[in-house]
């Protein structure tokens, strides 16, 4: 009996109907870029985004690193593209309450700046939420201590001004990275970009980081174009020390570049201002999104984690997708990348106008059923809820009228269910089925 | 030497354990002679009653062909499957079955060699424990 | 709901040793709740017990039956066939059913496979707690719904005790101290000033087992 | 060679990119015929080993033979094997690509094109001090990789022994302007650091040596398994990239030159085995690919964006190194802008 692992059923489960309606939870580049592309296919657009303004994180930023765009205009340009589009309806001030249903028929109840609320009913729904940043590790007492996203405002304001910071002319800066996220590159990108225009202003600037991360399109290039500026670099094992005295500061760092320990000396830099990377950090409220979408939180909180078999866009749930930093923070083109690819699974939900349950899938036996929500607890696509059925069990009363009984069972949604099997095997009751 | 050619059974998860028999079996690796293969789709449908069935009904060993953790395709079932080994293990206790005879191995869909190699010392350790003495004659 | 959990193996193979066919009777309400005698557990220790057996070479036979609930008469009398071909009958539901079994079989022998615990709740998946013992007279309304009787080791009716520290029971340090859960609960209901009210002592030989077994009688119901 | 392969869509590369746009095109009801220069799909990444420990590694090579396998199983998506690019003819919306399989010459027609060409992996003995080629202990990651997937082991080449020290050498054909390889190949320091924990998780009483410049990160999980890798005694990491690797023709032991800023001095330091992290350059055949489409190189060497409305798309490590994890979602944004070309935007 061991070898019985599915059981053949003659008649497939419905197509579900799938009206193009989605719900974007993230009014960032990536939730808007989604909409955009969403939008221009057909597709009811509504973006839910918390704050009162769209743009997101990347709102902070100023330059691209590897074009010479300008960030402000681009985001100016999607939102206005944005809000010339009919399919789409932003909410802002908005909070998602509740999520109940499954792929092609959720509802979702949604809390509005105005104090309103409202239900819609998405056939998916597109989660784009970003991530938080906190203030910069502050270096001693942290006086003259900025964040990258400050500077980045600083440089953008002084585009064609001399340099100056609280009045004074600026002329040193450096910057200190890998204190936080060492698995994170955007504070190298953003460094490095900041890096090159601070020296091209006439500023002198060291960086100071662990390990310098280039690992993304360009930036070995970029990289090389600041030593050439005459941008230092320093690596350290332990992060530098940090002195002040005389209203001056100076960062204290080992010259690793020499060989022979005897000659290795520290090098002072003396620093008008310090840059330090942001730490980017899951948004806690995303705990909370998991609990109302029934999502499952990776590592330090952030979303889903990077699971191979759920190719960064997938969730755990069918109809609902992630995309951008509210998984892991990336430089924009990736995110962007993971936008497109959001796109791309919504297009092939929708292709054909409704989703045809896969094979196979689990049924339960409401006769069987006891209720005890074993598999509603362990079914890690939130695929079964305990329902009112039609039918008589053990425990009802006779039908008054049809659909009326006094007890319940469980029921495997044929749409969200990926016939894993999980609940099969946990139900203690055998009242599962696995059909195929 | 005895001429006992213990039966494995093994549970393969169509993710992963599945395709690396499949990948053994295009790359002609060597395989133990009595082996009976039974895919699943996810490691989390093997219950604990058909760990014990499978002993049960004739089976020396038992080994359940599973994904890595952090990479089950659903996310649990590897999860699951590793507490309900446990706790066939237990019962295997109680009744004085070898903690040997049951075992998971983790594999991808590209680890043909390993799937070979496993069963074939898995093979070698059963032929050298006997045979299960808890099975239907 | 009630829960329990399986008994010694030892136990069980012990007692079914002069037998070589069986009758293993699950239950499909409570144990199979909690896991300890639903469909999937009966199989599971009917299973084992055979490859027990065939391991010592004495094989047993076991027939599988998991009815919906083994306290109802009619229920009990659907495995009467069954029952009339096998020597005994392990069954694996709460001890009530092990006894509604009993009556309604008077020859045949029924071996209990699991250890009735108590009456509880699923704290998490996978853990049960105490919460009720059923003494016959609640007082849950005076002790802001936490029971002292089922949930302080002492029963103690004006707690706590001194030996109630950090929030945890003297007894058993991993168990909440039913008192600070009872003043915890009064607090958060504002009804704190209920806890200077003396409860008085239970009438424990009027309604609950000290006076015997009980029984609930329904005249309306009667047929 | 039918009519029936005159499909919309062309996807030149057969291997973990071509296969993903190809899969999900095919998704979204868009027909596509898929060509590969060799005789089978799969291309770079489908050699690639399990880079799993005691958990999964997020290697993502387990993901290629899936997504193979998938297509295989897929009859509506045409695969010309074995077929080259000759010729290309037309313009936006209606090219004509001249095809060669086996000296024989065919023509078949598509709205649109994309380009997953894919990558070579660095040829390690562009780099003589390092001795690949010629030093039989000396092997490129890319070796390993396929030993341990093929063969389920590692050993020394020249004596088929277990090694018991190994150092990787790091940035082998990357971010070297020597040799005009000006890039990050951005998947080394993780597919190295995997295949270190792999290996120390088959076989403990062996010693890795990661020799490095920065430790490029990869993904959500990178800094718990960085952590892992830094806790690991039977690892070291040492910043510092080996200028020379010399060999005993008699033991084929090696020594490896290094700086070793811990003891302030060039040292010479035994090893059983070297192992280099090669990176990713593009194919040369592709030069002549870009020449046919008219496709610039970018400043690095990998094909540049085309413009848009060309109906040509450039995906996958060909446009830039990229890891499997990043191909593929890449290749789904692929799939999806082809889309919108074929609708007109």
């Amino acid at each position: 009996m061991y070898q019985t692992v599915y059981e053949s059923k003659t008649t497939a489960p419905a197509p579900i109907h799938l009206k193009p309606e989605v719900l974007i939870i993230g009014g960032g580049i990536v939730g808007m870029t989604v909409a955009r592309e969403l939008a221009r296919e057909g597709v009811q657009v509504v973006i839910a985004e918390k704050g009162e303004t769209l743009g997101g994180g990347a709102g902070d930023l100023r330059f691209f690193y590897d074009r010479p765009a300008d960030v402000r205009k681009w985001m100016g340009e999607l939102i206005s593209a944005l809000e010339g589009e009919g399919n789409i309806h932003v909410l802002k001030g908005a909070k998602l309450k509740r999520l109940d249903g499954q792929l092609g028929r959720f509802q979702a109840l949604i809390s509005t700046g105005d104090g309103k609320e409202r239900t819609l009913s998405p056939s998916a729904v597109v989660v784009a939420t970003g991530c938080i940043t906190l203030p910069a590790e502050a270096m001693g007492d942290g006086s003259g201590c900025i964040g990258s996203s400050e500077m980045e405002k600083l440089l953008a304001e002084s585009r064609d001004l001399p340099l100056a910071w609280k009045g004074q002319p600026l002329k040193t800066v450096t910057f200190i990275l890998d204190l936080t996220n060492d698995d994170i590159k955007i504070h190298t990108v953003n460094a490095i970009k900041q890096a090159v225009i601070l020296q091209e202003k006439g500023c002198r600037v060291a960086v100071v980081a662990r390990d310098l991360k280039v690992s993304a399109s360009g930036m070995e290039r970029l990289y090389r174009r600041a030593r050439e500026k005459g941008v230092l670099f320093f690596k350290y094992d332990d992060p530098p020390v940090v002195s002040r005295s005389g209203g001056g500061i100076s960062v204290e760092v080992q010259d690793m570049s020499v060989l022979r320990k005897e000659e290795r000396e520290t090098v002072s830099l003396p620093s008008d201002l310090l840059v330090i990377g942001e730490t980017f950090a899951a948004d806690p409220e995303t705990l909370e999104l998991c609990r109302v979408m029934k999502l499952r939180a990776g590592a330090d909180g952030a979303l889903m984690g990077d699971n191979p078999q759920l190719l960064r866009v997938m969730s755990n749930r069918r109809g609902i997708f992630l995309a951008g930093a509210c998984r892991f923070p990336q430089v924009i083109t990736e995110s962007l990348s993971e936008a497109h690819a959001v796109v791309q699974e919504v297009k092939a939900l929708f292709h054909g106008g409704a989703y045809v349950p896969a094979n196979p899938v689990a049924e339960v036996d409401p006769l069987k059923c006891a209720v005890c929500y074993t598999c509603v607890r362990l079914c890690p696509h939130a695929a079964i809820g305990v329902e009112r059925y039609g039918e008589r069990n053990v425990y009802s009363a006779p039908a008054e009228k049809d659909g009326d009984t006094l007890w319940g069972a469980a029921r495997v949604d044929t749409a969200a269910c990926f016939g894993c099997g999980i609940c099969v095997a946990e139900c203690p009751a055998k009242a599962i089925t696995l059909y195929q | 030497m005895s001429t006992f050619e213990p039966k494995i059974v093994a549970f393969c998860c169509e993710q992963s354990g599945f395709p690396a028999a499949e990948m053994a079996k295009t790359l002609k690796l060597k395989m133990p002679d009595n082996l009976e293969l039974v895919p699943v789709p996810c490691s989390g449908r093997i219950e604990t009653l058909y760990l014990l069935k499978a002993l049960e009904s004739g089976a020396d060993g038992v080994v359940v062909f599973a994904c890595y953790e952090e990479n089950c395709k659903y996310m649990q079932g590897n999860v699951r499957l590793k507490s309900r080994v446990g706790y066939a293990k237990q019962i295997m206790t109680k009744i004085g079955l070898e903690q040997e005879r049951l075992e998971i191995f983790h594999v991808a869909t590209n680890s043909g060699v390993k799937f070979s190699e496993f069963l074939m010392q898995k093979a070698d350790q059963l032929r050298l424990l006997g045979p299960n003495l808890g099975k239907m004659a | 709901m009630i829960k329990a959990e399986q008994k010694p193996f030892e136990e069980i193979l012990e007692y079914l040793a002069p037998y070589n066919k069986i009758l293993l009777s699950g239950c499909g309400a409570c144990v199979t709740v909690c896991h300890a005698g639903g469909e999937k557990e009966g199989a599971l220790l009917a299973s084992a017990l055979r490859m027990a057996r065939q391991k010592i070479g004495k094989p047993l036979e076991i027939l599988e039956s998991t009815p919906a609930r083994q306290c109802e008469p009619e229920f009990a009398q659907e495995l009467s066939d069954t029952i009339g071909r096998v020597q005994a009958v392990l069954s694996v539901s709460c001890g009530v059913g092990v006894q509604t079994l009993a009556r309604h079989f008077p020859e045949t022998q029924i071996f209990p496979g699991v250890n009735t615990s108590f009456m509880g709740e699923t704290v998490a998946h996978g853990v049960w707690e105490e919460r009720c013992q059923a003494c016959g007279d609640c007082i849950l309304e005076k002790t802001a719904g936490v029971c002292p009787i089922a949930r302080c080791a002492k029963q103690l009716l004006n707690g706590p005790c001194g030996g109630s520290s950090n929030g945890k029971c003297e007894i058993k340090r991993e168990t909440d101290c039913a008192w600070q859960l009872i003043f915890d609960r009064s607090k958060s209901l504002g009804q704190l000033h209920r806890l200077t009210e003396i409860i008085p002592a239970k009438q424990w030989g009027v309604q609950s087992r000290d006076s015997g077994p009980r029984r609930i009688v329904r005249e309306d119901l009667k047929v | 060679m039918t009519d029936d392969n005159n499909h919309p869509v062309l996807i030149i590369g057969g291997g973990i990119s071509g296969i993903v746009c190809a899969l999900e095109l095919n998704r979204i009801g868009v027909p596509v015929t898929l060509i590969e220069k060799e005789a089978s799909l799969g291309g770079l990444a489908a050699r690639f080993c399990c880079k799993a420990s005691e958990a999964c590694n997020k290697c993502f090579a387990c993901v290629v033979d899936k997504k193979l396998k998938e297509i295989n199983e897929q009859s509506q998506i045409p695969q010309l094997t074995g077929t080259e690019i000759t010729g290309v003819a037309g313009g936006p919306g209606n090219y004509k690509v001249s095809l060669t399989k086996a000296g024989k010459v065919s023509e078949l027609a598509a709205a649109a094109i994309v380009v997953a060409a894919g990558v070579d992996p660095y040829d390690a003995s562009g780099k003589g001090e390092y001795g690949y080629g010629v030093i039989k202990n000396v092997v490129t990651a890319r070796d390993l990789e396929e030993m341990l997937r093929f063969q389920g082991k590692i050993y020394r080449p020249s004596d088929g022994k277990l090694p018991q020290s190994i150092a990787f050498i790091q940035c082998v054909g990357s971010r070297d302007e020597s040799i005009g390889n000006l890039y990050c190949s951005q998947v080394c320091c993780a597919y190295a650091l995997r295949l270190i924990r792999t290996i120390r998780h088959k076989y403990p009483e062996v010693n890795a040596t990661f020799l490095y410049m920065d430790i490029q990160p990869a993904g959500a999980s990178f800094h718990d398994f960085l952590n892992a890798c830094r806790a690991d005694q039977g690892i070291r990491f040492i910043r510092s990239i080996p200028s020379k690797v010399y060999h005993s023709p008699v033991t084929e032991d090696l020594r490896v030159r290094l700086a070793d800023m811990e003891r302030g001095e060039v040292v010479e330091e035994p090893f059983d085995m070297v192992v280099l992290s090669v990176g990713m350059v593009l194919k040369k055949e592709t030069k002549t690919l870009a020449n046919l489409l008219g496709l610039g190189l970018n400043e690095e060497g990998f094909l540049a964006a085309p413009a848009p409305g060309k109906g040509i798309f450039v995906t996958g490590a060909c446009a830039g190194p990229k890891d499997i994890d990043r191909s593929v979602t890449q290749a789904k944004s692929t799939a999806a802008l082809v889309h919108n070309y074929l609708n007109g935007r």
